[in-house]
């Protein structure tokens, strides 16, 4: 069965129709891309997918489960987890408890349990502490555990996002730009990161990217957006060398 | 992890070395009646200070109507006491006390929640305006209301003593702009730090709890907050309740201290609200240690500029406070401040190797 | 008959209300900023107009004249010295104590200068009542100079802000600081401006203020920028009609609710009011809906 | 700067610690500086002026050696400030006379008033600092609600406490508690029985202020007094404190109700905006009212033929003609450049009233605040005292003052007796 399985997406605001008829079949551990000239709708495609807007129409279906109108976090508990493409970490807080606040929902302790200090508390903190230092060694942050994620360079912000999203455990992970303002060593690195991801968890990785290095050199499948309708889709090989894809991204 | 625990050693340990430097001062005849009424007052205003910083600091939002939940803490255990007084005389007073806490921090709680239901769906301005416009509604609403208990029930009326048709006006609880006279008075110093104590014990470990965390990740960035699946509502409603309600510990604190309880606008009204927040954004916003610091700075300031400047106090006031805000938040003087304490250090350091050669 | 004078009163308060709102809106709509010392401005502003025509017996539209000219001398310096420098903090709560402080500030000054005595403002308004209806109705002369100045204020101000190059910088910097910056516009000029035009206008609005109620104390200015703020808030922040609007509906629902409610409850009766329209419609009546893109 | 603020915390600690030290250390060094303090008060008032700043300096060197210490306690900053500044003013003035001629059975009198700014929390830091300056009795509080607070305080230190303007009945709860001014419900039941009796007006209106303990307590002993007279109360109107400058529904109710007399138990600040509003909707009933009316003459740049035909229960007027008003009036307006009204007028008094308690009991400075407390609240019943605002003014045990409320009229703008 696919992963995620989308059909008849749409959503308009104010008479424009920012996506029309989304169309897309994910199959299970296949890292997807998404790909479209500015504004043609691959953010708000990801909005829709993770809940921040409501569709018009459509219906989304995560891992046989029908996700279609819910909540945000309802959306994120089914599986679905993203980054941005404006970063937004948790700016105030340190690194370790940026991907401990991902883990929220996986370790539980009560209210009363966290002021009282009962040892209940000890022990689940002590596990998540270890859980997010297992992801911050993937991600090569361990040693700035306990710096604010504010104070972060650039590239260790972008890292820190997908850390954090993973932290959540999901079945399917969305990438919103992740090489964006990223230099050619630091997206290689990003390359290899995204692959270890996806054998490391087994992951579903869906993402959107402009860098066409990093979307041939790592995407198996492609969906082209244009005008908020799927100009194109099918392996990325075929896609990439489709004349209306070519025309689309450099115009007539 | 070490570095918070420290940290939070640190704030109670100071609240405690107070203490106790405080009772050796009294112990030793060393303590003005000035200072020794300011006490109270002093834990009052910390635990306010506190318990916003819940909501301003922590959570981050701009709360103008601290002072109704005050308000309401006041209230709902002065007329707690009062009732137990009248009705229940042989209650011991330390009990009632205790109760009386409970039924404070409680019904502020309860109103935090029913307030928080329609403003935490506001945001910035909008909803600092909202809870404006509760205290004041609360201020209003509770100096109108006329309250009494005698043989024939409960009686009340929103216009005036006369509308309770009561024969003994001495049964009259809540006396509209009067509000509640001869409440027992049974704080003290030692219960103020008590309840100090235990606010930055809540609050601290709050912070710093799974709970703590996810209400910090909703400050910074709600949006991000929300894809990780941080339940947003529920979570800003934690913050604003446990504020709310330790706001009503402070209340019980206060009509517990003074024998006459009045909602004037001076002290439950919005005047009051904006002077919490003043402690809280001078102190540092989310910095608990400090606004415990600003204030108590800044309840003593007024208090002790009598003695110098009678006339001037609370001209001079202003000017400290707007120098101070300035001094504290000002980009141009913390890069001043920042190359100070730079100076310092490398002078020191280089003292040290001085030294050592 | 007496729905009619209500509805006069109501309007005849609220068009204070909506004068001192003009001001507040502005100064936040452009520097994003809770100016609660606004209301103390305003104070200055009625105490100014009361030493030129009053103390010293020179003619009103001279007192209005120079309480203009000293309001916004007042709010540049008050920019300049206690806002300016915490511009660019990492809060801006900061600048909103500070506004606090200076609120402090010059009711203290004033009360060190002019005493805690009330003083009796001479109306500088010379226009006669209107009688209706063989005078069972009767509209104040103030109350028709405030409105119109109102809609007077109103209108040039948005034919300002829309129409002239300053006014498009001001919009310019409310909508990005940086971006203003770097599109040449200068913006520590435009903001002293707009503490300028705002303090002026707390002028106007103090002096008309005084004119319709006549009793002056240090204290005079800080309940109704409370209600203006209020106001403010009702028509939607940052809004120039909605500050009219905002400030004339207030009235309205405060007379009301005095007259046919309870006189003690009006101020509950107008927050709750306020409440259940920031519910409904959460930037108020004309404010505009800003959504944080994702 | 996460370090500077550390640092900053310690040194504002180690700061608040010395501080308090310091306030308790030198008792002696604070009255010093109080004394200075007030000296800018003294200042503007003229001849009196050099005992008066001889005496502060003495009372910094020797606590009780030679002179009675009063405390005093009201609002000077704030919206209430008003009456504050005018007893402080008054009893100032009182002090200073009565230095002048010699202090009371020898000793002179040493006063410090402290700012309450209307606030039941900030009045008992006010009372503690005149403890702390060494107060032996207070004049204070100059309203209700901090009045009834610091009693409670003064009660616990049995010192004596005679309030010249706080009218609420709890104010004297306690023994060692008096007033100068008459309580509420004997203002309101007064008045209620003068209408009655004069037949002044059959449909009566009343405005008061519902977030006011004076006012609100006025309002409910007259509309009990009323019951028993010949007139109706058609209208009962209250505002807040928060909304106290559109009075337009009231009036306009009042006027709807046809009242022809409208009862104002508020202060005249208020008042004049009443009148100046009834006046432009053409609304002429009479107006009655008590002692908060006081002072509306001497509002500054206020049109005073409004007052025309206004009529008030008051114990003191400034334009009265007997010799004790006039010369009280004469020399306030001399030192403070200011007309007094009935708060100053009750400050005034208060200390020719201590002054007269202390002769009657042989106190002496020496004495400590409880024995002191003791010897005077056993001489206030027994004394009588012909002051500015009342003549043969007696006290009961309870702490209420009996004295004969004048009525008044104001005609060509002055107060004429009725």
């Amino acid at each position: 069965m696919a992963m995620l399985e989308v059909k008849n997406l749409s959503i308009s605001f104010g008479g424009l129709r920012a996506v029309d008829d989304f169309h897309v079949t994910i199959e299970n551990g296949c890292l997807y891309g998404l790909i479209g000239p500015n504004g043609a709708g691959k953010t708000t495609v990801f909005n829709l997918l993770t809940g921040v807007y409501k569709p018009d129409e459509g219906i989304i279906t995560l891992d046989g489960t029908n996700i279609t109108g819910k909540k945000t976090i309802e959306i994120n508990r089914c599986g679905i987890a993203r980054t941005f493409q404006n970063i937004r970490l948790f700016k105030e807080l340190t690194v370790l408890e940026n991907v401990k606040v991902g883990l929220h929902n996986h370790n539980y302790y009560g209210t009363l349990t966290g002021i009282l200090r009962l040892p209940k508390y000890f022990r689940v903190e002590k596990q998540m502490n270890e859980e997010a230092m297992e992801l911050l060694k993937v991600f090569d942050l361990a040693d700035e555990a306990d710096i604010l994620a504010a104070n972060l360079p650039y590239g260790k912000q972008r890292k820190l996002e997908i850390a954090r999203a993973l932290a959540t455990k999901p079945k399917l992970l969305l990438l919103d730009e992740p090489a964006a303002g990223m230099n050619p060593n630091e997206t290689q690195e990003l390359m290899d990161t995204i692959r270890f991801v996806r054998k490391h968890f087994e992951m579903t990785i869906l993402l959107i990217e402009h860098d066409m290095k990093l979307v041939s050199g790592i995407c198996e499948e492609l969906t082209v957006l244009n005008f908020g309708r799927v100009l194109c889709q099918g392996k990325t090989s075929d896609v990439l060398n489709n004349p209306e894809v070519i025309k689309a991204y450099l115009g007539e | 992890m070490k570095k918070t625990v420290r940290s939070n050693l640190i704030t109670m340990g100071l609240v405690v070395a107070a203490y106790i430097i405080v009772q050796i001062l009294i112990g030793t005849g060393n303590i003005s009646s000035l200072m020794k009424g300011l006490l109270v007052p002093l834990c009052i205003y910390a635990i306010l200070a506190v318990s916003l910083n819940l909501t301003v600091g922590i959570l981050g939002e701009l709360s103008l109507g601290h002072a109704g939940f005050m308000c309401i803490g006041a209230f709902s255990s002065a007329f707690f006491s009062k009732c137990m007084n009248m009705f229940v005389p042989g209650m011991p007073g330390g009990l009632r006390f205790f109760l009386a806490i409970l039924i404070g921090a409680a019904a502020a709680g309860i109103f935090g929640i029913l307030i928080g239901i329609p403003v935490l769906r506001l945001k910035g301005d909008y909803l600092a305006i909202v809870t404006l416009a509760f205290g004041e509604i609360i201020k209003n609403l509770i100096n109108i209301l006329y309250l009494g208990i005698d043989e024939n029930g409960v009686h009340f009326s929103f216009k005036s003593s006369l509308d309770l048709h009561m024969e003994d006006s001495d049964k009259i609880i809540i006396n509209g702009a009067m509000g509640i006279t001869g409440t027992p008075n049974n704080s003290n110093f030692t219960i103020g730090v008590i309840l100090l104590l235990i606010t930055l014990f809540i609050v601290l470990n709050l912070v710093h709890s799974r709970d703590g965390r996810a209400i910090m990740a909703i400050r910074d960035n709600t949006i991000a907050a929300e894809s990780v699946g941080i339940p947003v509502t529920k979570y800003k409603m934690m913050a604003f309740s446990i504020s709310a309600a330790l706001a009503g510990v402070a209340g019980v604190l206060y009509a517990h201290n003074l024998s006459t309880l009045t909602a004037l606008p001076k002290n439950f009204g919005y005047n009051m609200s904006i002077m919490i927040l003043v402690f809280v954004v001078l102190g540092g916003m989310g910095n608990i240690r400090g606004s415990m610091i600003a204030a108590v700075v800044l309840t003593l300031l007024p208090e002790l500029l009598r003695g110098v400047v009678s006339d001037y106090r609370m001209l001079i006031y202003a000017i400290i406070l707007i120098v101070m805000m300035l001094f504290n938040w000002a980009p141009a003087c913390i890069e001043w401040r920042k190359k100070i304490t730079a100076t310092v250090k490398s002078k020191l350091s280089k003292n040290k190797t001085a030294k050592e050669v | 008959m007496s729905f009619v004078t209500y509805l006069i009163n109501g309007i005849s308060l609220g068009s204070v209300y909506a004068l001192i709102a003009l001001g507040y809106t502005m100064v936040y709509g452009i520097a994003k900023m809770l100016n609660f010392a606004h209301g103390d401005v305003i104070m200055v502003g009625g105490f100014t107009c009361y030493t030129i025509c009053s103390t010293m017996g020179m003619h009103p539209v001279l007192g209005v004249l120079i309480s203009v000219v000293v309001c916004t001398v007042l709010g540049i310096v008050i920019e300049k010295i206690a806002y300016k420098p915490l511009r660019k903090a990492s809060s801006s709560l900061a600048v909103l104590i500070t506004a606090i402080g200076v609120s402090y500030l010059l009711q203290n000054v004033a009360l060190l200068i002019f005493g805690a005595n009330a003083k009796s403002f001479t109306s500088v308004v010379n226009v006669e009542n209107i009688n209706l209806f063989d005078g069972q109705i009767s509209i104040n002369g103030v109350t028709i100079v405030t409105i119109i100045t109102c809609i007077v204020i109103m209108a040039v101000l948005m034919l300002f802000i829309n129409k002239t190059k300053m006014g498009q910088a001001m919009l310019a910097v409310s909508e990005d600081k940086g971006a203003a910056q770097l599109m040449g516009v200068n913006v520590n000029g435009t903001i002293s401006l707009t503490f300028a035009i705002g303090s002026a206008l707390a002028a106007i609005a103090g002096v008309l203020m005084c004119s319709a109620y006549p009793s002056l104390t240090p204290y005079t200015g800080s309940m109704p920028g409370i209600k203006a703020f209020v106001a403010a808030v009702f028509g939607g922040i940052g809004s120039i009609p909605g500050a009219f609007i905002g400030g004339i509906l207030l009235g309205v629902i405060q007379i009301f609710s005095q007259a046919y409610i309870s006189s003690q409850m009006a101020d509950a009766i107008v927050f709750a009011v306020l409440i259940v329209v920031l519910l409904v419609k959460p930037t108020g009546l004309l404010g505009k809906n800003i959504q944080e893109k994702v | 700067m996460k370090k500077f603020n550390k640092l900053v915390s310690v040194v504002v600690a180690s700061a608040m610690v010395l501080a308090m030290a310091g306030c308790g250390g030198s008792d002696a060094g604070n009255s010093v500086n109080n004394s200075t303090g007030n000296n800018s008060t003294v200042e503007n008032s003229g001849a009196a002026n050099n005992s008066a700043a001889n005496n502060n300096a003495e009372g910094g060197n020797g606590a009780a050696s030679g002179t009675f210490k009063i405390g005093g306690i009201g609002p000077t900053t704030g919206g209430a400030a008003i009456y504050g500044i005018n007893v402080m003013n008054g009893i100032q003035l009182a002090v200073n006379e009565i230095n002048a001629a010699g202090g009371v059975n020898g000793y002179q009198l040493e006063v410090n008033f402290q700012d309450d700014e209307h606030d039941a929390e900030k009045s008992i830091n006010a009372y503690n600092t005149v403890k702390d300056w060494g107060a032996q009795m207070i004049i204070g509080c100059v309203t209700s609600t901090p009045c009834i607070a610091v009693s409670e305080e003064t009660h616990k230190d049995n010192m004596m406490m005679l309030t010249p303007s706080g009218s609420a009945v709890k104010c004297t709860q306690y023994d060692n508690a008096f007033q100068v001014c008459f309580s509420d419900p004997n203002q309101g039941a007064a008045s209620a029985q003068y209408i009655g009796e004069n037949k002044l007006g059959e449909k009566i209106a009343v405005i008061y202020d519902s977030s006011d303990v004076y006012s609100s307590g006025i309002y409910e002993s007259f509309v009990k007094g009323a019951a028993n007279q010949d007139f109706e109360i058609v209208v009962a109107e209250a505002f807040t404190s928060d909304n106290k400058t559109d009075f337009s529904v009231q009036l306009q109710k009042a006027k709807d109700a046809n009242a022809d007399l409208v009862f104002l138990p508020i202060y005249y600040q208020e008042s004049a905006l009443i009148l100046t509003q009834a006046n432009s909707m053409g609304y002429a009933p009479k107006w009655f009212s008590c002692d908060g009316m006081d002072g509306i003459l001497g509002v500054e740049n206020f049109d005073v033929s409004l007052t025309e035909g206004v009529m008030l229960l008051t114990p003191f007027a400034a334009d009265a003609k007997d010799a004790a008003s006039q010369a009280f009036t004469a020399s306030y307006r001399a030192a403070y450049n200011d007309t007094p009204n009935q708060f100053a007028a009750d400050g005034y008094d208060a200390v020719y009233i201590l002054a007269e308690a202390i002769k009657q009991s042989n106190a002496n400075p020496s004495m400590s605040v409880s024995e002191l407390g003791d010897a005077l609240k056993a001489a206030m019943p027994q004394i009588t005292v012909d002051g500015v605002t009342g003549e043969g003014m007696t006290w009961v045990e309870t702490g209420e003052v009996n004295k004969a409320p004048r009525a008044v009229v104001i005609k060509n703008g002055e107060y004429t007796a009725m």
